[in-house]
């Protein structure tokens, strides 16, 4: 329980960043986004970010040193988290600046810039849990799950908002089901690589699948997956609440796993 | 006090109304003094060392050095100079900080209102004293003796100015006393009728042995420093033989570990006996000239022991037991160690004489780094000044009374002219040491005022009408030595005794004061005196010579610690023994005396009863010394709460799994507690170590009965208890 | 690098009994439940007899901390010596070196709130004395060996209960047990 | 506890609640009579801040109900908390809440010592009684309070100590007390300490 800031962070962080990157790919794409919804997505996302920035002092011993997390960036992934993540948020609130004055080239700009940042730092935090001390997560499906979360919350939330104020021109519901799918896969790799791995691992995927966490989590995941599917095809679905619907469903499902990522990290 | 002068001089309206109010007089408050003007010459930042003795009932008595900054304990450690501490300290010892400064310590002298209710009130010293010494003075008139008024002290502390407790009720008249000890009786007899005395090698002397028989020992929980030089010995070359019913933590270090049946060790050394006597592997000349009775043990033991037999009656195989016979009888110097434990069975004391037979026939006694060695008090000549002022005049009966410590409760219960009616505890917990604590607790309810001096609050403390606070040995002075090693340690005043607490020396003057001036002449222990004046009192000319010192405060200045010469390290290197006859006696004609046979013959061990057929027993624990240490946050955070080791085999009898709740039960008593599930117990016996934990209340105690040892009038008035012949069912609770 | 020092632990030796822990606790009067030696039960059929045996151990003051590569403050250091020093000034207690330890060597300090790990006593040692531990085990089963110098007979690198070495490559090397014989009922 | 804009607490009535709090800790108040409680409970309702407050007015109206039954084991249950033989319920040195199992004469303890030591004082037995008691401290304050030029320095020995600990203490009365009178005077320092806090600090008072 101890390490919910960490839960809380990586996915918010994770969904601010994809969502982010959807912002600017539509916005660049399209230029169908209106000043207005683009500044409302765009303030929402650097809130969840900042929210995000503000629970993970929570789990630091002393809060109010946290600047100093930068200092050993030349080895430490977790100080190249804090700091291309710090930056990320920085530039989306430039961006976000952009919006309200209502300037498309140095929007497109700083979006890009921001995005190669925030995969960075996606990148460093996968990086941090990649430790062979915890068997578990010593694996690369660490760092494909954490760009999952982000690829599976962050388009739908930016499509969910953008179908709320009528703007929503792309089918989100494909983009997300390829996550979805993607995801699975790397479900049933990562619990394949620790029922093979050492016995912390083995002991891991024991703890996840013996909890009815793991079972909520596989529930909700169904389900949005099956919406998801059926709504393809089907443009009357593709309406605001439906997407909200399922956005609560994979945030609960990718929350409950990110909290037995933490939960049931067994230490060497 | 500041805030009396401050109020009178300003008169705010505040103080002024509430103390006009309340009408406070400071006066009648007990609360010792406020905030005054700091004294000028204080300075931060001192830092300053002091030798100490640690006073436990432990082979190992060691000299400490102890830091204090400020007034306050920093660290506690072992004293370098002493060889055998060797600057260090067993586990328990490091914890002493926390002893001190724990927040569970008694503060204040108080009064239960209510035995058992847990209602205090707080009393001053003086008020103490005189509740105390009235119910004394009445019993008294009434009785006419203070015969009903019964001491059990024994060895929460063993600094020799302890015994002022002993020498405060001698000194009101003849009382009744808790006699005995559950430590070593029946080895001590039994060396007692074989040598005069038991007394034993220096344990430095381990490195000098050629081959070591730990018999029932387990120095590695109970004596870590002597297990240093075990070791050392053993990567040296020497052999390291160790016999127990269970593998403990010192069998697991041995080159060879022999699992013996409980209570059969009398019959493995006697068919080692045979062995030895068969092959001709036994010093002739030493039997001839240092002993007597030899032949008539030769011949019972021709007679009636074969090693067939001990093998069938020890569980050890026949070639093993020819094997370690003529190692041991071969290797010169052969040490052997006989641990407390062993001889807590109803036949310990004829299993000790057995093994003292298969040293003596051997010639390993009176050799450095031989010997067979149990306990000593060579070095314990004291003065005892604190207990030699006689009962006052006029005191009714003609000498003190004995009860046996060993069986407390039913003896106080059977007392009954006169009656007891008072009870003094000191350095001792009854309640959760003592075996059959149902009874103990039935002896307290007849009483009319029961006295406990202690450190912390435990079960007699709860059924206790006055508790004295005392001091730790960090608050008080006073000197110790062992009855193992040879070192004397001087015990310094480290810092001031926190709270109100005082020296079971302080208390006995204090009484005495209290008794002096309700009745003159009632009471001859001094009634003032410098702890500093006694502590060098106890020093004779005998000591100072044997430890090659001054003074007591000439030791203090010089190290703190002094080892004893080596006229004495090497038990009876003289080869003059202290019995009767001058000889080591094969055929003692004391033991007869006592009813025994004279000779160290086989005795049959207990046997389980049919509905309690699991043997429990309760050995040493490494974290505790009886009921203390154990219960220290620091052990504590180590292991939190008791256990009960249960061989797999018995527990898939039962269906028990690690860590299942097991309940012990017998006719005396039952307790629940976790299994551990392992081998280093045989399957016929299941083992709880001995301690007090806080937060649980039950001690292994609970299933003991007050079954005696065969031994143990002679040489310490009353016989032991035979704690580790407990026989209990288990069961999956 | 001048020294490569790390601790020998004789496990043939080892009782057991926490003093190398307790005196440690003591002299820096560390709260009840932090430890900077820990001393761990192993298996009792580790040596094919059934034995108590015990291993003792505080940080193995890797070649390759992971603990130094983990945490984001710098706040350790791998002295000249292979001392690997935590500065507890700079700590701002997130936990990460605990995680990254493969000895979960680091632990997290509630009162203080920081990060807290043996740190082989180093400043005794540059003034000539032993760690605490060292010095204050009643059978001396712990020592401070350069293993740039000697490499003790019979001492290994590996024991059962101790992680992978080859991920930090600690420096603590062991002493085994050697099985007695036994003669048992059961 | 509601909203107090204004508090009106004079200097006399904070160094009399103050020294009530040093009486109570020093065992000066185990004597009292009913009648006693009652005139007590009537100066405190001269403050009206107090007896506003929701605990305040609790603990008043404790003082004004004393019971015979309450007053006989009041002794007892004060003893539990703060005096012995038994370990202590709601102990009254600091430097218990400083760390888990409550060991006394630690860091906090010298802190304090030397804070003494730095006004020119000490507690009468140094070294005997651990300088951090709450009736050492309670003095203290009352001693600083009393001077006007000695602000600064109540102001930092209750921030840096008596405003760490004594919540918890209260907190633990609260949990462990079996009587009227322990349970009141726990209500009573605890508000009194949120009104202390708003002078001190002048910041709001913490609403639970």
């Amino acid at each position: 329980m101890h390490d919910l800031p960490l839960v809380i962070f990586t996915v918010l962080s994770q969904l601010a960043i994809g969502g982010f990157v959807t912002l600017w790919w539509f916005d660049r794409k399209n230029k169908t986004i209106t000043r207005s919804t683009g500044l409302i997505i765009s303030c929402s996302l650097v809130v969840l970010g900042g929210i995000a920035v503000l629970v993970s002092l929570f789990h630091l011993g002393q809060p109010f040193a946290a600047y100093r997390a930068i200092l050993n960036i030349k080895v430490s992934w977790l100080s190249r988290e804090v700091t291309f993540y710090g930056g990320f948020v920085g530039l989306s609130v430039l961006y976000t600046w952009f919006w309200l004055k209502d300037m498309p080239a140095r929007r497109s700009l700083i979006g890009g810039i921001a995005t190669i940042i925030g995969a960075i730092a996606i990148f460093s935090s996968a990086k941090i849990y990649m430790i062979p001390a915890i068997p578990a997560w010593n694996s690369v499906t660490t760092m494909f799950a954490f760009f999952l979360t982000s690829i599976i919350l962050g388009p739908l939330f930016v499509g969910l908002l953008l179908a709320f104020r009528g703007e929503l021109s792309v089918n989100i519901s494909r983009i997300s089901i390829f996550s979805l799918i993607a995801a699975a896969i790397v479900m049933i790799l990562y619990f394949s690589s620790l029922q093979s791995g050492l016995p912390q691992a083995v002991e891991a995927a024991r703890l996840t699948t013996h909890h009815f966490i793991f079972w909520i989590r596989l529930f909700t995941f169904v389900i949005a997956f099956a919406i998801l599917s059926l709504s393809i095809k089907n443009k009357a679905m593709c309406n605001a609440k439906i997407y909200s619907f399922v956005f609560v469903l994979l945030f609960i499902s990718e929350f409950l796993a990110r909290f037995q990522f933490y939960e049931t990290a067994n230490h060497l | 006090m500041l805030t009396e002068n401050f109020s009178r001089r300003t008169f705010l309206k505040g103080s002024a109304s509430l103390s006009a109010l309340l009408g406070l007089g400071v006066a009648t408050s007990q609360a010792p003094k406020g905030l005054i003007p700091k004294a000028q010459a204080k300075s931060n930042g001192k830092v300053e060392q002091f030798y100490n003795a640690c006073p436990r009932n432990c082979y190992d008595t060691c000299s400490i050095v102890t830091t204090v900054e400020d007034g306050r304990i920093t660290f506690i450690t072992g004293n370098e100079k002493n060889t055998y501490t060797k600057g260090r300290l067993c586990v328990k010892g490091n914890t002493y900080p926390r002893v001190v400064y724990s927040p569970d310590r008694i503060k204040y002298p108080m009064r239960q209102k209510g035995r058992g209710s847990g209602n205090w009130e707080r009393i001053s010293w003086d008020e103490a004293y005189t509740i105390i010494a009235k119910k004394i003075l009445a019993i008294k008139k009434e009785y006419g003796s203070t015969l009903p008024i019964c001491l059990n002290k024994y060895s929460g502390n063993f600094n020799i100015l302890n015994y002022a407790t002993e020498g405060m009720l001698s000194s009101i008249g003849y009382t009744t006393r808790a006699q005995g000890t559950p430590c070593d009786p029946a080895g001590s007899d039994a060396q007692g009728f074989d040598m005069g005395a038991p007394y034993n090698n220096d344990p430095e002397q381990f490195l000098d042995a050629d081959y070591i028989i730990l018999w029932g020992a387990n120095p590695a929980w109970t004596s870590a420093h002597s297990m240093y030089f075990i070791e050392q010995a053993k990567e040296r070359g020497t052999k390291l033989v160790v016999i127990d019913p269970l593998i403990t933590q010192t069998a697991s270090k041995a080159d060879e570990y022999i699992q013996v049946k409980a209570s059969t060790d009398g019959a493995l050394a006697l068919g080692m006996i045979r062995y030895i006597l068969d092959h001709q592997l036994y010093d002739k000349n030493w039997v001839s000239q240092n002993s007597i009775g030899f032949n008539e043990f030769f011949s019972y033991v021709k007679k009636n022991i074969t090693v067939e037999w001990a093998a069938e009656k020890t569980g050890v195989p026949k070639p093993v037991i020819e094997r370690i016979a003529r190692e041991y009888a071969t290797a010169k110097p052969a040490n052997i160690w006989i641990g407390f434990g062993m001889q807590r069975h109803v036949n310990g004391g004829a299993m000790v004489r057995a093994i003292d037979a298969l040293a003596a026939i051997t010639g390993n006694i009176g050799k450095k780094g031989g010997g067979v060695n149990y306990i000593g008090e060579e070095t314990w000549g004291f003065n005892y000044s604190t207990m030699g002022f006689g009962a006052p005049e006029g005191s009714g009966g003609e000498a003190d009374r004995y009860v046996n410590m060993n069986n407390f409760g039913a003896q106080v219960l059977d007392a009954n002219d006169p009656p007891i009616k008072m009870m003094w505890i000191a350095c001792r917990n009854p309640m959760a040491q003592d075996p059959e604590p149902t009874v103990v607790k039935k002896a307290f309810d007849q009483m009319d005022l029961i006295v406990t001096a202690d450190l912390y609050m435990n079960k007699t403390v709860e059924y206790s009408d006055i508790v004295l606070p005392v001091t730790t040995p960090f608050e008080s002075v006073g000197v110790n030595v062992s009855y193992w090693h040879y070192w004397m340690n001087v015990n310094e005043q480290a810092i001031k005794p926190l709270y109100e607490t005082k020296s079971d020396l302080e208390i006995a003057m204090g009484l005495s004061k209290k008794l002096n001036q309700l009745k003159p002449g009632s009471c001859t222990f001094p009634v003032t005196g410098d702890p500093l004046d006694w502590v060098e009192k106890e020093m004779n000319d005998d000591i100072k010579a044997l430890f090659n010192v001054k003074s007591w405060d000439d030791l203090r200045k010089n190290g703190g610690t002094a080892k004893a010469n080596e006229s004495i390290t090497v038990a009876w290197k003289d080869l003059k023994f202290r019995t009767p006859s001058g000889k080591y006696e094969f055929y003692s004609k004391t033991a007869a005396e006592y009813g025994h046979h004279p000779l160290p013959i086989f005795t049959e061990e207990y046997k389980a009863p049919k509905e309690y057929p699991i043997r429990c027993m309760s050995p040493h624990w490494k974290f505790g010394i009886h009921s203390q240490f154990q219960h220290q946050d620091w052990l504590m955070a180590i292991q939190a709460h008791p256990f009960l080791e249960i061989h797999p085999d018995l527990a898939k009898k039962k269906s028990i799994r690690d860590q299942d709740m097991v309940k012990i039960i017998n006719e005396t008593g039952y307790m629940t507690l976790p299994a551990k599930i392992t081998k280093m117990v045989p399957a016929d016996t299941v083992v709880m170590y001995e301690g007090w934990w806080k937060g649980v209340n039950y001690t292994e105690n609970f299933t003991v009965k007050a079954l005696q040892e065969d031994m143990g009038e002679h040489l310490k008035g009353q016989r032991g208890i035979a704690f580790h012949d407990n026989f209990v069912n288990i069961e999956k609770a | 690098m001048a020294k490569k020092l790390g601790f020998l632990v004789n496990i043939e030796r080892c009782i057991g009994c926490h003093a190398c822990e307790i005196s440690c606790k003591s002299f820096y009067q560390l709260e009840p439940n932090m430890r900077r030696r820990r001393v761990q039960e192993l298996p009792e059929d580790v040596v094919g007899t059934p034995v108590r045996a015990f291993v003792s151990t505080a940080c193995n003051h890797c070649d390759d901390p992971a603990c130094k590569k983990a945490c984001p403050v710098g706040a350790y250091t791998k002295r000249e010596d292979g001392i690997v020093v935590h500065n507890q000034d700079l700590c701002i207690g997130c936990q990460m070196c605990g995680k990254a330890c493969p000895y979960s060597v680091p632990m997290f300090n509630p009162v203080k709130k920081k990060m807290d790990k043996c740190s082989m006593c180093y400043d005794r040692l540059d003034v000539g004395q032993l760690p605490i531990c060292v010095e204050k085990c009643p059978l001396e089963a712990i020592q401070i060996v350069d293993y740039n110098e000697v490499q003790p007979a019979n001492a290994v690198s590996e024991i059962p209960t101790f992680a992978d070495t080859s991920i930090t490559h600690p420096t603590t090397h062991f002493i085994l047990h050697k099985p007695g014989k036994q003669s048992r009922r059961f | 506890m509601t909203k107090l804009t204004v508090i009106h607490m004079d200097q006399g009535d904070r160094l009399l609640l103050y020294q009530l709090f040093w009486h109570y800790y020093r065992g000066d108040l185990m004597k009292l009579t009913t009648i006693d409680w009652a005139n007590l409970a009537e100066l405190l309702r001269t403050m009206t801040v107090l007896c506003e407050s929701e605990f305040g007015n609790q603990a008043i109206t404790k003082f004004d109900e004393v019971s015979e039954e309450t007053l006989e084991s009041f002794v007892f249950d004060y003893n539990r908390l703060f005096v012995g033989p038994n370990r202590l319920h709601a102990s009254p040195y600091e430097s218990t809440y400083s760390n888990f199992e409550g060991t006394i004469m630690q860091q906090e303890t010298i802190k304090v010592r030397n804070f003494y030591h730095y006004e020119g004082l000490q507690v009468a037995d140094e070294g005997q009684y651990p300088d951090d008691h709450i009736q050492y401290e309670l003095e203290f304050i009352c001693y600083l309070l009393n001077q006007n030029e000695k602000g600064p320095d109540l102001k930092l020995f209750l921030e840096n100590h008596f405003f760490k600990w004594v919540d918890k203490h209260c907190e633990r009365i609260e949990e462990h007390s079996q009587n009227q009178l322990t349970l009141a005077f726990a209500y009573l320092l605890k508000e009194f300490l949120q009104l202390e806090k708003i002078i001190i600090e002048g910041g709001e008072p913490n609403v639970n």
